[in-house]
């Protein structure tokens, strides 16, 4: 395989989707072992391509076999993925996410959308392959097409649950709308000035003409940023967020939740670093009002702040989630503008580490759903000895959101709060702090709830939307849900003692960027 | 000085950790999972006492899990005479505790036992791991893990009152060690460039100035809220709604000590105290501690519920060892260790009493006890010279303790402290002998107990009469304690 | 009458296009119908499509089809090509794939505002919330 | 709400406007985009590396062919979607009120069929021609596929969507859009398999009797050919589903 990994894993998953169309339609019972093997096979070419790319520091592939110009140094002519160790992990969390929540899938997709379960996989998959292109591309055009196969793929698995699901799907799909378009718009913008698509073609024409100043590229980067913001919900352009996951079906939220803001993120980080470069991104600008990194970083402080206050006064668990995660998308938007170099690997390793604590927690309340049939936090009476091990697992995720050590969320705070303190951006510092706190009160009502048996507690009845989850409730937590829980569980804990290694594989691929230290 | 690179640290850390999977798997079968936990606590102690010589002969034992967990900083434990002395202080009371729990639970007829004993084995692996940390990150590692051990057993009758006790508990224990330590300790890192190790003798030192220093203190002293300092203090009394023997290891010996444990080692391990006495910074912290000293031995004397008082007191106590290492002082510090485990025997005693006095007698107020020495005389004997032990009276080892604290206090020349020291004394016996006079000296028609009570279970009235005795030998054996003191403070070798 | 001269009239598409984004984005965000928003959005698109292809727009220039006599293959092949002869086909090209985009984006909302009918009988937005107020929600 | 809506569109508004001054002329030949190194090679080079007349094809289906592989995905990704989403699949699915029976006058008008039965062979013969001369004129597998499409839906608007569906099953679409992007990321496989890149179709020239040039040239009307495939199943497929909501029953 060697040479053609890094293809592999966009056509594992879309040959899978076509496998289905053919044969999935007549024979159900073949959708999910087809989806499971083009997901594997797809994580162990993403493996593989990693493999490469840490030996030979990025791992570049031509489709179509069109070379660079002027034997490979100039413009590129056609497409080219292109793989370094940022884009390598973010491939890894898709890879290994989506298989999980594949396994994870086995009872509840049947559950939720009985009828048409080979159309929900193939969606599934197409998706996974719209996120998995967006990350390895290199062509800012290409993009745009994975970008919307990702969404067009994301708004009908939102759609097909319940009427509350559609109806946010609707509003997803408005606001999507906008953003992709914008980012369409920001890409034209840059192509008017630069005539080139290639992601360092760009950056080098901007850099040999000199364009940095010139107001094209300022509004193209404004409208791109805009556009990847209205997609990952950076907080005043977040409303679309919590309906969309928690209307959506189990294993809709779960695939989505950890995986789309993320990809969003790195698609802003790619845009930042690749695009526009470094200098562009942190310079203060003459004649600005504002230093424009400050700007964005006191924006996303606002974001934490808010996703956390937001996520406090919920009483539905999946609800409380989706704030939760608009709220650590601001962690990972006001590192990346940080302007230091902790402060951009504290955001990739957090895209990573937040991946995996979202999919632990939606994974946990997926099973909590299956289980009592509602999410709400009153609800949850005496759950720590209905079902011991997923509130285990539930806990695992909770301690890493709020950060405590040695999951992996502690050490994405720490190198966060380490790169405010370096930055001075003590708003940030403090955001992180406050946020941090909210989550602890925020999961330790839960745990109380959860520990404490119904006549301490003085619940009130709960009430629920009746089709906007299965009635029906499982006696026991089926395997195919417990396991893919506690992989994502170990893994956080995984992910927190090997933290250095993550780090210093991020450290390699942004070696090649001077950063500078930051101004004021 | 000599290292050694073993794994028993690591092991003696895991011995209780492990004995939770045959706790849980044999619950069904309550003398099984007993004899886990013995053998668990037996297999600690062994492993404690083997590293005790090396330790004594001035070498240090290491041994690191990760390299780098975040650049620069190890996750590592290493062995030395500061966390030798509370390890032992710990291992050996978590034996004797586990008797008394086992006479208390069963005594008291409480409901999950298997948790309950698995909850602390897991709280005694968390102390262990404070005890040996050999930086600041691996410390703040395993003080998280204890908060959140110690939760489940707190709230142990999962009443209505253990929820409003286990709700104070992690709010003031979490927020302060998230909202404080963690940002402190992130600054920290920052400044020295990268190290967060103990060894070196204080890796701030040198590297920020005074106004940073005492900012950081502060942060430091508050923000490991398991010491008790006022205004952060509230947590512990709120804590006495878990059972007796939870109380007696965890709120007087391992969580309370593992906060001013983690304050000494802010004092030693990080600033260290040459550079602290550069900066005129430390006395804002004496004093912080000195009124935390005599306002919570004023409000124990208003305590009518017994595990209360017991719980201010302690309070006051643990303020003297942030006290006595605040001072800077050679004494002090000695002081301040030595009061770990003077005070963890007197105080470990005067709580199995209270839980024997409620498993026998099913009180909890003092103003229930008159007469109670007559239907229960050894434990209150006990508790008499715990009582001694924890004013400071011969032939107690609290005198010890108490005479390097106040030396210290002279050496540093802070007299204003020097009364704080005094008054406390004088409060302390003001609100622990009545209990004594009038359990054991009044008018037999006074006496609220009928002749059928009987003392506490043999399991029960056993450890507190061991520990009782440990105090006295403290007083008479206090060499052992002396040397690993030493160690840290660099005198007397 | 310099500004018409000289960021008007040489770029009369651009502002086209501009007012007409900003009359499908209005549309889309303040509409109440939500069909008329999905009307809103396909202008929004189609003032993209016009951005990109005024873009590759040359004065005096075809349509980018090489005229048979330039092929390599024919009898008089190998006539030089006059770069300015041509349209510049990226723009063309990458707005085939927005079209389609467009028409796929429209379809599957337009099926969802269909499900939204089916469920709650009506298309305008503040019937539907005030419908789901009505609704146990979070 | 319309206040901020109104400001929002008028801030974007002013920041496109602002940059605009910024463009190159309309229709200048030296702006970056027209007279740039890649819109000159395009131009240029396209007769030597594809022996494709029409660049537009040529950049669509070869250079950047990866992106219209997926842009017919998108297309694809469209019809799943309707049909994930609105496809009634006559189990009353989920506490919905069932769809509404759609009121069929009982006899399709006489000249409407007459005209369509004329118009549609000619349509898609035309479809064809698009399809099969896209390289040398306007033209190419997305335009074709589009009219075979339109004459589905004729048939369905002359005769019923259910008499349409008789032609075209809910089955063979399905079929027919998989099969048009198995056919498209097929050639690349096949490329693949071959030992090059991903959709580089030199390397046909090994299994088919042309030179590697050539090769490129024939490869695209493969990849067209799918497009066209996947393109008029899922055209016929979202009108059926949206005329019908979901149900394939009826018709307007």
């Amino acid at each position: 395989m060697g040479e053609q990994a890094p293809i592999v894993i966009v056509l594992a998953p879309l040959f899978g989707a076509l496998l289905i169309a053919f044969v999935g339609i007549r024979f159900k019972a073949l959708c999910l072992p087809v989806t499971l093997g083009a997901l594997s096979l797809s994580l162990a070419a993403t493996v593989e391509t990693f493999r490469t790319v840490l030996a030979r520091g990025e791992f570049v592939y031509l489709l179509g076999g069109w070379k660079r110009l002027q034997e490979g140094d100039g413009i590129s002519i056609g497409i080219e993925y292109r793989v370094d160790t940022i884009s390598g992990l973010v491939l890894l969390v898709i890879a290994a996410v989506s298989l999980l929540v594949a396994i994870y899938s086995r009872t509840r997709v049947v559950a939720d959308t009985p009828d048409r379960v080979p159309y929900y996989y193939m969606l599934y998959l197409l998706l996974v392959a719209g996120l998995a292109g967006m990350t390895i591309t290199n062509d800012a055009f290409n993009l745009y097409v994975l970008l919307e196969i990702s969404s067009l793929t994301s708004y009908a698995l939102i759609a097909v649950g319940s009427r509350r699901a559609v109806l946010s799907a609707f509003n997803y799909v408005i606001m999507g709308t906008i953003g992709a378009s914008f980012y369409l718009l920001g890409i034209g913008y840059l192509y008017i000035k630069t005539g080139v698509l290639n992601m360092q073609d760009i950056h080098a024409v901007i850099i040999a003409n000199d364009l940095a100043e010139s107001p094209s590229i300022r509004v193209a980067s404004v409208l791109i940023l805009m556009g990847v913001w209205i997609k990952m919900a950076f907080f005043p352009l977040h409303a679309w967020l919590p309906n969309a996951y928690s209307y959506s079906p189990t294993t809709t939220g779960a695939l989505m939740a950890p995986l789309v803001t993320k990809v969003m993120i790195y698609i802003m980080i790619r845009m930042m670093v690749t695009v526009f470069g470094l200098d562009y991104s942190f310079r203060a600008t003459p004649g600005m009002p504002l230093h424009w990194s400050n700007l964005v970083v006191t924006l996303s402080s606002i974001a934490i702040v808010a996703g956390s206050v937001m996520a406090l006064s919920r009483r539905d668990l999946k609800k409380m989630l989706t704030y939760i995660i608009i709220a650590e998308v601001g962690y990972m938007v006001g590192g990346a503008w940080l302007a230091n170099e902790k402060g951009m690997t504290g955001a990739v390793y957090h895209i990573v580490s937040d991946a995996f604590m979202t999919l632990c927690l939606f994974l946990a309340v997926g099973v909590i759903i299956a289980r009592t049939g509602q999410s709400r936090i009153e609800g949850m009476n005496g759950l720590f000895k209905k079902m011991p091990l997923t509130m285990a697992a539930f806990t695992i995720g909770a301690l890493s959101m709020i950060g405590l050590p040695p999951t992996c969320g502690f050490f994405s705070k720490w190198y966060l709060v380490g790169a405010g303190i370096e930055a001075g951006q003590w708003h940030y510092v403090g955001a992180l702090l406050f946020s941090s706190l909210m989550n602890a009160v925020i999961f330790f009502r839960i745990f109380e709830m959860a520990y404490f048996p119904k006549e301490v507690n003085e619940a009130e009845p709960a009430c629920f939307d009746p089709d906007a989850h299965p009635l029906e409730t499982l006696e026991k937590t089926p395997s195919s849900m417990a396991i893919p829980l506690w992989i994502s569980a170990v893994t956080l804990i995984v992910l927190g003692v090997f933290n250095y290694t993550i780090v210093q594989w991020i450290a390699s691929a942004l070696q090649s960027l001077n950063f500078f230290p930051a101004a004021g | 000085m000599e290292t050694i690179t073993s794994p028993i640290p690591l092991f003696a850390c895991l011995a209780s950790l492990l004995a939770v999977i045959p706790i849980v798997a044999f619950g069904k079968n309550p003398n099984l999972r007993e004899s886990f936990t013995f053998s668990a606590g037996f297999a600690k102690l062994t492993l404690v006492l083997l590293m005790l010589p090396w330790v004594l002969d001035g070498k240090i034992v290491e041994f690191t899990f990760v390299d780098e967990i975040v650049k620069g900083v190890p996750l590592q434990f290493r062995v030395d005479g500061l966390g030798m002395l509370f390890t032992l202080v710990a291992s050996t009371l978590w034996i004797l505790t586990s008797l008394y729990a086992i006479g208390y639970m069963r005594g008291a007829h409480e409901g999950s036992q298997t948790r309950f004993f698995a909850f602390f084995a897991v709280s005694l692996s968390a102390t262990l791991g404070v005890a040996f940390a050999a930086n600041l990150l691996t410390m703040y590692l395993f003080y998280e893990m204890l908060s959140l051990a110690t939760f489940p057993l707190v709230t142990h009758h999962q009443d209505r009152e253990a929820r409003t006790g286990g709700r104070t508990y992690l709010t003031y224990l979490l927020s302060t060690s998230i909202g404080f330590v963690l940002p402190a300790m992130i600054y920290c890192y920052w400044k020295s460039g990268g190290n967060m190790d103990f060894s070196t003798g204080g890796f701030l030192a040198e590297k920020v100035g005074p106004t940073e220093s005492l900012v950081l203190l502060l942060l430091f002293v508050f923000g490991f809220a398991k010491s008790g300092v006022m205004p952060f203090h509230s947590w512990l009394p709120n804590a006495m709604v878990a059972p007796t023997p939870v109380s007696a290891l965890l709120h007087a010996v391992a969580v309370v000590k593992v906060g001013v444990f983690c304050i000494i080692r802010v004092f030693t391990g990080v600033f260290g105290t040459d550079f602290l006495k550069t900066m005129d910074v430390a006395v804002v912290i004496s004093w912080i501690a000195g009124f935390t000293v005599i306002v919570s031995s004023l409000i124990a004397l208003t305590q009518d519920n017994l595990k209360r008082r017991l719980a201010f007191s302690t309070i006051g106590q643990l303020s003297y060892i942030v006290l006595g290492v605040s001072l800077l002082s050679t004494f002090g510090v000695t002081g301040s260790i030595l009061h770990i485990a003077m005070h963890a025997c007197g105080k470990i005693t005067l709580f199995f009493c209270a839980g024997a006095i409620y498993v026998a007698a099913h009180k909890k107020y003092i103003s229930e006890l008159v007469g109670i020495g007559r239907v229960m005389p050894v434990t209150m004997s006990a508790f008499f010279i715990g009582s001694l032990s924890v004013i400071g009276l011969p032939v107690t080892g609290g005198l010890i303790s108490k005479f390097y604290l106040v030396m210290g206090t002279m050496q540093a020349g802070h007299m204003g402290l020097l009364a704080v020291f005094l008054v406390s004394s004088i409060l302390n016996a003001a609100y622990f002998l009545p209990i004594v006079y009038k359990a054991f000296l009044c008018r037999p028609e006074e006496s609220q107990f009928e002749p059928g009570i009987k003392e506490a279970p043999l399991a029960c009235v056993v450890p507190l009469c061991i520990t009782s005795i440990m105090s006295v030998l403290l007083f008479f054996f206090p060499g052992i304690l002396l040397d690993l003191a030493s160690l840290i403070t660099g005198v007397g070798n | 009458m310099e500004f018409f001269e000289q960021l008007i009239i040489p770029k009369f598409n651009y502002w086209i296009y501009v007012i007409l984004m900003m009359i499908g984005m209005r549309a889309m965000i303040a509409k109440n119908n939500l069909v008329k928003k999905l009307i809103g959005m396909a202008i929004f698109q189609t003032a993209i499509i016009l951005f990109y292809v005024s873009i590759g727009v040359k004065e005096g220039a075809n349509i980018p089809i090489l005229d048979h006599h330039m092929m390599p293959g024919e009898i008089h092949g190998g006539d030089p090509v006059v770069v300015a002869e041509f349209a510049n086909p990226l723009p063309h090209v990458l707005m085939l794939t927005a079209i389609v985009v467009g028409v796929a984006t429209l379809g599957l909302a337009l099926a969802m505002s269909q499900k939204i009918y089916r469920a709650y009988g009506t298309l305008e937005e503040d019937d539907i919330l005030s419908q789901i107020k009505l609704e146990p929600n979070d | 709400m319309k206040g901020l809506a109104l400001f929002a569109v008028a801030f974007t508004g002013a920041l496109l406007l602002y940059a605009t001054g910024d463009f190159p002329d309309w229709g200048s030949l030296d702006s970056p985009a027209n007279g740039g190194e890649l819109s000159t090679h395009y131009i240029k080079e396209v007769r030597k590396e594809t022996e494709v007349p029409n660049i537009v094809t040529a950049v669509l289906a070869d250079y950047r062919g990866f992106d219209t592989m997926f842009e017919t995905v998108v297309v694809f990704v469209a019809g799943i979607a309707i049909i994930a989403v609105l496809r009634d699949f006559g189990n009353g699915s989920r506490g919905y009120p069932p769809a509404l029976a759609n009121n069929l006058p009982e006899e399709p008008d006489l000249i409407v069929t007459q005209t369509c039965n004329l118009v549609i062979p000619v349509l898609q013969i035309f479809a064809l021609y698009v399809l099969a001369h896209g390289h040398h004129s306007p033209g190419g597998g997305f335009q074709g596929g589009v009219m075979l499409g339109a004459s589905y839906i004729l048939i369905a608007l002359a005769n019923g969507v259910e008499a349409a569906m008789k032609i075209l099953s809910e089955r063979k679409i399905l079929l027919m859009a998989a099969t048009g992007i198995l056919i498209y990321s097929g050639t690349g496989l096949v490329c693949l398999l071959l030992g090059e890149n991903f959709l580089d179709y030199h390397v046909l020239s090994r299994i088919l009797p042309t030179d590697p040039i050539m090769a490129r040239s024939h490869a695209m009307l493969f990849v067209e050919t799918g497009v066209a495939f996947t393109v008029t199943a899922v055209m016929f497929s979202i009108y059926a589903n949206l005329a019908t909501r979901g149900t394939l029953k009826g018709g307007l």
